[in-house]
């Protein structure tokens, strides 16, 4: 047994009590609440340290409480719940760091950072959760806590991008109960274990699971931002930058990706899975996905904008990973959990910067802007290649698994895929770095006015993204790189 | 047997040939071109097989000859210069120079039948000449700049290629101490020997390197001549390397890897050059020297290992007609394409080129994937080293012929083929159907005609798909990236996104719609229904209905139950908590 | 039909379902109330008829008589707010939609179709079918009162008529939240003759009153027939203006609404001692305690009802207007 | 024949009447009459129940059933009329 | 001489008590009123003990024993029904101290008849007699009536006039229903109706009685009286009569459901589509409802209706396990759309109007109603972990379980219609760009946010507390055990 029993609800309670209050703080205690803030935060990274070396030491970590009849809310700490707490843990402080800059002196202060620690909460309980009911609970959770974020600035743009973002989200949410009352009726139960609950099922009436695998994975596709689910995600990111870089990078997309992830290997498992023949429809869907994304990231202006439809494409190769079968691609797929993360909230960051400090929000007006802000657009730049896929950046590692295991799974369509994927995101990164860097700034545009006036909680967050970028490609083979970390995770989740 | 047959058969059109130089019977010997090579048909299709024939008077002693292989050569050799010829009448009824190519065609005819016929070194080496010098004049015919250059070039080549077929021929014959085709097969060449051979008939043949004149010349010649130069006249060179080296016989493992590289890269290299050209004749000409790099890998794997030669032989046979078939049609084609003056018209050609030009490319079932897989199982007898990068070039070799295709059509339309004068569509329209019907028919009569030889393309597999399409895929890349640098990529973009947006905005404007609509709806009908309800009070009314209801319902339920199962158990069994 | 009590019951029946037909479809809201207690009055004939005395001295008291009277007064305070008080008939005072025809007969099919259903539901059912007689005739010794049905409202399903009290007090807790301050129409008021005839009554209706309260232990009456009549008296005093409700009179009247209700709780739970539970009467005090019960409960029937009658909380002439809303 | 069910006859009549007015009415004050003609019906029933053919003495339980509902009745009726008649006043004073 | 005090009655007369008490001294009223409310959850926390330790527990009052007399009975269901009565209403009464402060003549009334309300429902939840089931909701109808029209305006005397009719006729429908089943059996006892003989008295009875309490309920279609008095009712009295009122006549169906050999599959069929109906068209009109009180109170219809179709599909074997789903989520509903209603009385007088279209343009935001409001929100459209949830995943289980899936569908609809129009209200709460006033300085946070607040977080947690609150429950085995 272990000698902390309750280190995941711990985890939980970090963010979970930090959020009455810092509700309950006055507008005016900025200076508390960031103290809170960053000490919650550090503290959970603290916390969540000593559990990935507890996990790794084998230490199995599993509370229950009954809800109803046979019924349980259920929280373990496993390897795949480690890599994604890990992630929101880091991201989290990061975030914060930024946030508390981006919003200094902004309104609705308190609100945002309540919602903010809510939202990490959620986040963390979705990857702790130990049976698809639970999941639930937490989805249901971070769909409720990044809606005030979503609209923060209260405008009519921002509340319909809310709207629409609620009822995709919420509409998920209930084919999801809907989902797990499925698996619950047809399995008797929700638990997530390795190699999946559901071999009886499948072998009595397929056609059911089908169907049940289908409506959780139309569920968790939402978040995921799956075609045609996706719509909700360009338009949400009116959000403030830190949101957007939260909602993208760490938790709605993610908790998608991850449920996916959870119900592919450890509701149906993936050998049921593919016996089932779903596995190949949603590797279809997910590529799909990925091109669909990247054509439409081509043509949007709006940089925020460009970047959310790259990450409509980028999420789908973990979805792509899970579905292609083969435990190489599967590597692939949970290290691009981390690493596109890790990009995708660089770039967040950095457009934030862009807006904040030169008033640039379009790709149009990115003359230029490498000069006046090279911290950022360095940053900016090294992610934006990493997104292409170059070698030794974070982003190349994960399609290169990807490549070799389609490889393996005798899908070599994949790699025209990932190159066609590859290529387009050239065709949208490019130009943005060379207009940044190649282009004088036009004199009158946007960024023309002097040096912008951005603090260091704004400019070094991305900067720090941007370093764990280049490590997580350039040390993929170092011990507790995100790259060990996910083979280990693979060896369980394919029983190996 | 009489060597009367034979004599017509290479005689006819060479009896032509010196007929057109009179004046008066220009017309009726015009009339007959496309007959010319009937008689060489008519023998090749019926008479019994072996036949030879000699006239040990003529030359060096003459020495004719049809056996299995030479006797489907000289069939699709004779329908192309047939479908040729019947194209030339009406391609050249309005050219000044018509009699002089009329003559150097029929020339260049009687030399390549000739040397099919052929048994002995030296008349085949006379045939050979012949054929390969009256070309020139075919590829100089309408004398502007550009034939001009291609002609020298071509000459240029056929005088390097004639010098190392005699050197060859010559050291072979000494080596085998007879002239006989036969004898020289049966001998173990010496290497020099063996090189020469390669060297000349691979001049012939395109190899690279010994390409560089044959695109130039394709292109320079007019229509009908570039169909037989590229369809009949460069299978002469494999014929050559059949009919003269010891194939099966002896292993030669150098030259046999040398031809081989030279085959892979020219299949891929000669995709490279293709694709750059701007004339489509010069593209079709790059297309037969890729293909006939896949013959080279076959006689070089043959080389390598008589033993497999017995398997690669037919195989190669089968692919050489399909080719003649392909190309030729592809050829006259481009003169159908060209003699068409409506957009209509030159829409159909294509579409009819497409055919063709599919069945080289090697969509399954064609021909040419029929051919290229057939070659895929004979060479696993082969060098089992060399194997996989075979089959490896011969799969990518269907991507790199539908690229060569795609560019082909894509050019007949950018850079149109030109007449030197305007010409009866129908009359080069017709030989075109015939031969891309014949080259669509191919697998199906190929049974009939070579018999025994047929079977290992019977027995092969129907090949890929992908290739093809990925071929497909690719050209079209290319194509979107012509025209993006045509029209600078910003507007690229745009236009690349337009469909997008504007699906998009389709979309958009119907939901728009329909959400306005539905929220009126939405709106406008609970209110009327609302209003309805309250002001006719449907609640009260409700009430009593819902009365009467559940009082039917429930008599009708228990009267069933009565009358079903005495004593009716009832839902929702009361409790034992009976107070 | 050789018994002429048939003819009589049949011609009773129908004459009650006549009027109610009469009273629903009557224009004229005056003739509807007349029709109506007429109704009431037949009504309680019929449960006579059916050996019903108790429940035919109830009906005939409150649900006709003070039903009637609460009607009547309603009646004038509408027509005097909307004018209409010198017209000779009273037609509908309320704003009338049009409701399609459609609708009304689809009501009336279906309350037809109930009817039916109801008829051959009820003449399905058992004639004298089963009932309490032989537990009441049981229990009856341990009662504490002769009369059965007086054994049963304040015995053995007292807890049922302790509520019913308090469904009293709850409707004059409501009516005097509802109608606040001054009436804006002036209390009915009898004319010369009747006020004669009033103060001539008022002594004999006290004494029936208290007479039938009395007698309900052995006999047909109880506290519900004697508050009906005493609380006539509260209506002829309050009609002949010789009682006029007084602000100061509030607290009163509060006390004598909550009487009935308290005692009888109060009993209901203090007898539960010894082994006994709520509303067991020890058997040697049970005719006290339900005497106590009754007489308190009667002057609670009466105040209330009377105060129904009144309407309102007395309030101040001086503060004029309404107080709060 | 028997006074029960004749009279049980009547009161489901007068209950389907009372019913009948109950939803047609619009008038305030005939719709507190037809319920009250609602819960005579009902009244009857129980009446009728509890009657025993002669000598034998009714049930006495339905009885003081029925005076309760009478009670009851006449309390829902008073706070309905006082309803309707502070509803008229107030609608007057709106029409004045 | 002791007095033997028994819970049971103590939970019925504390009230009465109460209510004379206040009536009788209107200035201590308030004071008296939760003391009283104090007490009687006193009682019901004592009532519950006895019936956690023992079971099932009955008093026969005035030692007759049915069916003479009458008995008291409580089990787990009705102690239940009797602590989210108590709880909710004690907390209620501290929110009414609040928004009653302002109007003397209110606070007078609302004591005594909201005692008297609560001596009605307590008295129903532990009755286990048909007449005085009656009488119960007839003592339960006046004060509500009275409660519903409090505040006196034009709006809420029409709305509540509607209601006293419809309360009427449902209870004179009720009473004809008591009337055929004395025919039928010659005794009014639960216990006389278990295992009774199908006859026509008994479906007559049946029928009567389930449209007389479905018309108290406002299932659809019989709901027209509903939004009108719930939405124009002053706060408090809308959070009780939404909160308990309707829950009631919800709790005699259940009970009725329990002891009568009905209903038949086909009436189940048609409960069901009657509460689909109140989902949707409830729903739509919700989401059309101008003010933010109407709104809270067509969802009220479409909860009910919810309910229902929980009660009559969440099961394969017919009431055997849908009354938990259904009990479930009338405890949920109970104590979020009390909690809900008492938001919105605090929003509304705030602010100063309800008009949802208006809301953004409010300079002041009370934010903790607006949070309160949010939070009743999640648990009634039925987001997790609130006990909305846990009762829409019992109905959904029972309904999957059973195959029911049109059921299912209905559910879920019915959830996204509450999704769309309470985001009506979040958008509005959360929409600063047409203030034209400077925002901020007066968020409206006050103690009278505490008893809302309170319970929107009891509706969210006692989610959690699903599993003992099931096992209370079923303590009893109101529909026996599932065989």
């Amino acid at each position: 047994m272990t000698d902390a029993p309750l280190l995941p609800l711990f985890i939980l309670l970090t963010s979970l009590l930090a959020s009455p209050v810092l509700f309950a703080l006055p507008e005016r205690a900025a200076r508390l609440r960031t103290a809170i803030n960053l000490g919650m935060a550090g503290v959970k990274l603290a916390l969540v340290a000593w559990l990935s070396l507890k996990v790794a030491q084998g230490v199995i970590y599993d509370l229950r409480f009954e809800v109803l009849p046979g019924l349980e809310f259920k929280l373990q700490a496993d390897p795949l719940a480690i890599l994604f707490i890990a992630l929101s843990a880091v991201l989290w402080l990061i975030t914060t760091v930024y946030s508390v800059g981006y919003l200094e002196h902004g309104p609705h202060r308190a609100r945002f950072f309540g919602f903010f620690s809510l939202c990490v909460a959620a986040t963390v309980g979705i990857a702790m959760s130990g049976n698809l009911f639970t999941f639930l609970l937490f989805y249901e959770l971070l769909t409720l806590a990044t809606y005030p974020l979503v609209i923060h600035r209260g405008n009519a743009e921002a509340l319909r991008a809310g709207r629409i973002y609620l009822i995709y989200t919420l509409a998920g949410g209930l084919v999801l109960l809907l989902g797990t009352l499925g698996l619950w009726v047809l399995a008797g139960t929700t638990d997530f274990v390795p190699g999946g609950v559901l071999a009886d099922v499948v072998a009595q009436n397929p056609r059911a699971a089908q169907a049940l695998f289908v409506v959780l994975i139309g569920a968790l596709g939402v978040k995921a931002a799956l075609v045609p689910f996706h719509a909700w995600l360009p338009i949400a990111m009116v959000a403030p930058a830190p949101v957007s870089a939260l909602l993208h990078a760490v938790a709605v997309v993610k908790a998608g990706a991850f449920g996916i992830m959870r119900v592919v290997y450890e509701v149906f498992g993936i050998e049921t899975a593919q016996a089932l023949g779903v596995t190949a429809p949603l590797a279809m869907l997910a590529a799909v996905t990925i091109l669909y994304g990247s054509l439409r990231a081509i043509t949007q202006d709006d940089i925020k904008k460009r970047l959310a439809y790259s990450t409509v494409s980028q999420v789908s190769y973990i979805t792509l990973g899970v579905a292609l079968a083969s435990p190489i691609a599967a590597v692939g797929a949970l290290a691009h959990l981390i690493h596109q993360g890790l990009m995708k909230i660089t770039m967040f960051m950095a457009a934030g910067n862009l807006a904040e400090g030169l008033g640039v929000k379009r790709v149009s007006q990115m003359d230029g802007v490498g000069r006046a802000m090279p911290g950022t657009m360095l940053a900016f730049t090294l992610a934006a290649l990493a997104m292409i896929g170059l070698p030794p950046l974070a982003g190349f590692v994960s399609k290169w698994y990807l490549a070799q295991g389609g490889l393996a799974a005798g899908q070599a369509w994949v790699i025209a895929l990932l190159l066609g994927s590859s290529l387009l995101n050239a065709i949208y990164f490019l130009p943005m770095l060379h207009r940044a860097w190649f282009r004088d700034a036009a004199p009158e545009g946007a960024g023309a006015p002097g040096r912008p006036r951005i603090g260091w909680m704004l400019a070094a967050p991305p900067v720090t993204t941007a370093v764990l970028v280049l490590v997580a490609g350039g040390f993929a083979n170092a011990p507790f790189s995100p790259l060990e970390w996910t083979r280990f995770i693979v060896a369980i989740e394919y029983q190996e | 047997m009489s060597l009367f047959p034979f004599l017509t058969a290479f005689g006819l059109p060479m009896v032509l040939a010196l007929s057109l130089t009179v004046p008066q019977g220009r017309a009726l010997v015009w009339r007959m071109i496309p007959f010319a090579p009937l008689p060489a048909l008519a023998l090749a299709l019926l008479a019994e097989l072996p036949l030879n024939a000699q006239a040990d008077w003529l030359i060096l002693g003459l020495h004719l000859g049809l056996n299995d292989v030479s006797r489907l050569f000289v069939i699709f050799t004779g329908l192309l210069w047939c479908a040729a010829g019947a194209s030339a009448r009406h391609w050249m009824r309005d050219d000044p120079r018509a009699t002089s190519f009329g003559v150097m065609f029929l020339l260049a005819q009687t030399g390549n039948l000739g040397l099919l016929l052929a048994q002995d070194a030296l008349s085949f080496y006379a045939f050979f000449a012949l054929m390969s010098f009256a070309s020139y004049g075919l590829v100089l015919h309408n004398r502007e700049a550009q034939a001009q250059g291609a002609a020298r070039l071509y000459i240029s080549f056929v005088i390097l290629g004639e010098l190392a077929l005699f050197a060859g021929l010559a050291l072979g014959a000494a080596q085998a101490g007879s002239f006989l085709l036969a004898d020289l097969r049966g001998t173990e060449l010496p290497d020099m020997a063996v090189s020469l051979l390669i060297v000349g008939f691979g001049v012939k043949l395109g190899i690279m390197p010994l390409h560089f004149w044959l695109p130039p010349a394709h292109g320079a010649a007019p229509v009908p001549a570039s169909a037989v130069l590229s369809g009949a006249m460069i299978k002469a060179g494999l014929f050559g390397m059949m009919a003269v080296l010891p194939l099966g016989n002896v292993a030669y493992a150098d030259h046999g890897t040398v031809l081989m590289a030279a085959g892979m890269v020219t299949i891929f290299a000669a995709l490279l050059l293709g694709v750059q050209q701007s004339n489509p004749k010069a593209t079709l000409g790059y297309s037969s020297v890729s293909q006939m790099g896949i013959m080279a890998l076959g006689l070089g794997a043959g080389l390598m290992v008589p033993a497999a030669w017995a398997a690669i032989l037919p195989v190669l046979v089968f692919l050489a007609a399909h080719h003649a078939l392909a190309k030729g049609a592809l050829f006259l084609g481009t003169g159908a394409f060209a003699a068409q003056s409506g957009f209509a018209g030159k829409l159909a050609v294509t579409l009819a080129l497409l055919l063709p030009a599919c069945v080289l490319a090697g969509v399954p079932a064609s021909s040419g994937s029929l051919g290229k897989e057939a070659l895929k199982a004979a060479l696993a007898a082969g060098s089992s080293v060399w194997l996989p990068w075979l089959r490896v070039a011969l799969t990518l070799s269907g991507v790199a012929t539908t690229l060569l295709m795609a560019r082909y059509v894509a050019l007949l339309w950018l850079h149109p083929p030109k007449t030197p004068h305007p010409i009866t569509p129908e009359g080069v329209l017709l030989p075109f159907l015939a031969l891309a019907a014949a080259s669509l028919g191919l697998p199906l009569v190929w049974p009939l005609l070579a018999q025994t030889l047929a079977s290992p393309i019977l027995e092969g597999a129907s090949g890929a798909f992908w290739p093809v399409a990925l071929g497909g895929a690719l050209a079209s890349g290319v194509a979107v990236y012509a025209y993006a640098q045509r029209i600078g990529p910003a507007l690229f973009v745009s236009h690349l996104t337009a469909p997008f947006r504007a699906f998009g905005a389709r979309v958009g404007s119907i939901m728009t719609a329909r959400r306005r609509a539905a929220r009126r709806l939405g709106h406008a009908v609970p209110k009327a229904l609302g209003s309805t309800a309250t002001s006719w009070r449907l609640g009260q009314t409700a009430i009593a209905g819902l009365i009467a209801l559940t009082l039917t319902v429930e008599m009708r339920a228990s009267l069933h139950l009565e009358a079903a199962i005495p004593p009716a158990p009832q839902q929702g069994q009361p409790s034992s908590q009976a107070p | 039909m050789t018994d002429p009590l048939v003819i009589f019951d049949v011609a009773l029946a129908l004459a009650i379902v006549a009027l109610a037909v009469a009273a629903l479809s009557v224009r004229d809201l005056f003739a509807m109330i007349v029709l109506f207690v007429v109704f009431g009055l037949l009504s309680a004939l019929a449960w006579v008829r059916l050996s019903a005395p108790d429940v035919a001295l109830a009906e005939a008291a409150i649900g006709a008589g003070v039903t009637g009277a609460l009607l009547l007064k309603t009646l004038h305070h509408l027509r005097y707010v909307s004018g209409t008080l010198g017209q000779q008939a009273a037609y509908g005072v309320t704003p009338l939609t049009p409701v399609p025809i459609g609708v009304t007969l689809a009501n009336a099919i279906f309350c037809g179709l109930i009817t039916l259903g109801l008829a051959v539901a009820y003449l399905g059912a058992p004639a004298a079918g089963p009932g309490f007689d032989a537990l009441v005739a049981e229990a009856m010794p341990r009662s504490g009162v002769d009369h059965p049905v007086t054994g049963v409202l304040l015995n053995f399903r007292a807890y049922d008529t302790l509520m019913e009290v308090v469904v009293l007090l709850a409707a004059v807790v409501a009516v005097w939240q509802i109608e606040r301050g001054v009436s804006d129409a002036p209390a009915p008021v009898l004319g010369e003759v009747w006020q004669g005839f009033a103060r001539l009554a008022l002594p004999a209706t006290v004494v029936v009153g208290t007479y039938l309260l009395w007698v309900g232990a052995e006999a047909p009456g109880g506290a519900f027939q004697g508050g009906a009549v005493l609380a006539a008296v509260g209506l002829l005093l309050l009609l002949t203006r010789a009682y006029v409700p007084q602000p100061t009179h509030r607290g009163i009247a509060r006390g004598a609404f909550v009487l009935g209700t308290g005692v009888f709780a109060l009993v209901a739970l203090l007898v539960a001692s010894g082994g006994r539970v709520a509303f067991e009467y020890p058997l040697e005090h049970a005719k006290t305690l339900i005497l106590l019960i009754e007489g308190m409960v009667t002057i609670s029937i009466a105040v209330t009802l009377a105060a129904l009658f009144h309407g309102r909380e007395p309030v101040a002439q001086t503060k004029g207007g309404r107080d709060d809303t | 024949m028997t006074p029960d069910l004749i009279y049980g006859l009547c009161g489901v009549a007068v209950f389907g009447i009372g019913l009948v007015g109950a939803l047609c009415a619009q008038d305030r004050l005939r719709r507190v009459l037809a319920l009250k003609l609602c819960s005579v019906g009902a009244g009857f029933l129980l009446v009728v129940g509890a009657w025993r053919t002669p000598p034998a003495t009714p049930d006495p339980v339905p009885h003081a059933l029925v005076i309760t509902g009478i009670v009851v009745m006449v309390s829902a009726t008073a706070v309905a009329l006082a309803l309707i008649r502070r509803l008229q006043s107030l609608e007057a004073d709106d029409e004045r | 001489m002791s007095v033997e005090l028994s819970p049971m009655i103590l939970a019925i007369f504390l009230p009465l008590f109460g209510a004379i008490a206040a009536f009788i001294a209107p200035r201590a009223a308030w004071s008296i009123g939760l003391a009283t409310l104090a007490a009687t959850t006193g009682a019901v926390i004592w009532l519950a003990r006895d019936v956690w330790a023992k079971g099932a527990v009955m008093l026969p009052l005035g030692g007759w024993g049915a069916p003479l007399g009458i008995d008291l009975r409580a089990d787990g269901l009705s102690v239940a029904m009797l602590a989210l009565t108590s709880a909710v209403g004690f907390l209620v009464s501290i929110a009414a101290l609040d928004s009653l402060k302002d109007a003397a003549r209110q606070r007078q009334y609302f004591w005594p008849l909201w005692l008297l309300l609560l001596t009605g429902m307590n008295g129903v939840y532990l009755s286990t007699d048909l007449f005085n089931l009656y009488v119960m909701i007839e003592v339960i109808a006046l004060a509500a009536v009275g409660l519903t029209v409090l505040n006196g305006t034009r709006d809420a005397l029409r709305a509540g006039l509607e209601y006293m009719y419809a309360s009427i006729l449902g209870a004179l429908l009720f009473l004809m229903g008591v009337g055929f089943v004395y025919l039928h059996l010659g005794r009014l006892d639960f216990a006389g109706l278990a295992g009774a003989e199908v006859s026509g008295s008994l479906i007559a009875a049946m029928a009567l009685m389930f449209v007389g309490l479905a018309l108290k309920i406002a299932l659809f279609p019989l709901h027209f009286w509903l939004p009108a008095a719930h939405a124009n009712a002053t706060a408090p009295a809308s959070a009780l009569l939404s909160g308990l009122v309707v829950k009631a006549a919800l709790y005699i169906v259940l009970r009725l459901a329990q002891y009568m050999p009905f209903p038949s599959e086909t009436l189940l069929t048609l409960v069901g589509l009657m509460g689909a109906g109140a989902v949707i068209w409830g729903g739509i009109q919700a989401l059309r409802a101008e003010r933010l009180k109407l709104l809270v109170a067509w969802s009220t219809v479409a909860q009910i209706g919810l309910i229902f179709v929980a009660f009559a599909r969440a099961g394969e074997m017919g009431l055997t396990e849908s009354w938990k789903a259904a009990a479930l989520l009338i405890l949920a509903h109970g104590v979020a759309k009390a909690a809900m209603f008492l938001a919105a009385g605090r929003i509304k007088d705030e602010i100063g109007h309800d008009v949802i279209r208006d809301l953004d343009r409010a300079p002041i935001r009370p934010t903790l109603a607006q949070f309160t409001f949010a939070l009743a929100a999640i648990s009634l459209i039925g987001l997790p972990p609130s006990l909305g949830f846990i009762g829409k995943w019992s109905l959904m289980e029972g309904a999957m379980a059973a195959g029911y899936w049109h059921w299912v569908a209905v559910t879920m609809a019915g959830t996204l219609l509450s999704v769309a129009y309470f985001s009506r209200v979040l958008t509005a709460f959360l929409r600063f760009d047409r203030v034209r006033a400077p925002v901020g300085e007066h968020q409206g946070w006050a103690l009278a946010d505490a008893a809302p607040l309170t319970l929107a977080l009891a509706a969210i947690g006692l989610g959690l507390m699903a599993a003992p609150l099931l096992s209370f429950i079923e303590i009893g085995y109101p529909f026996g055990v599932a065989q």
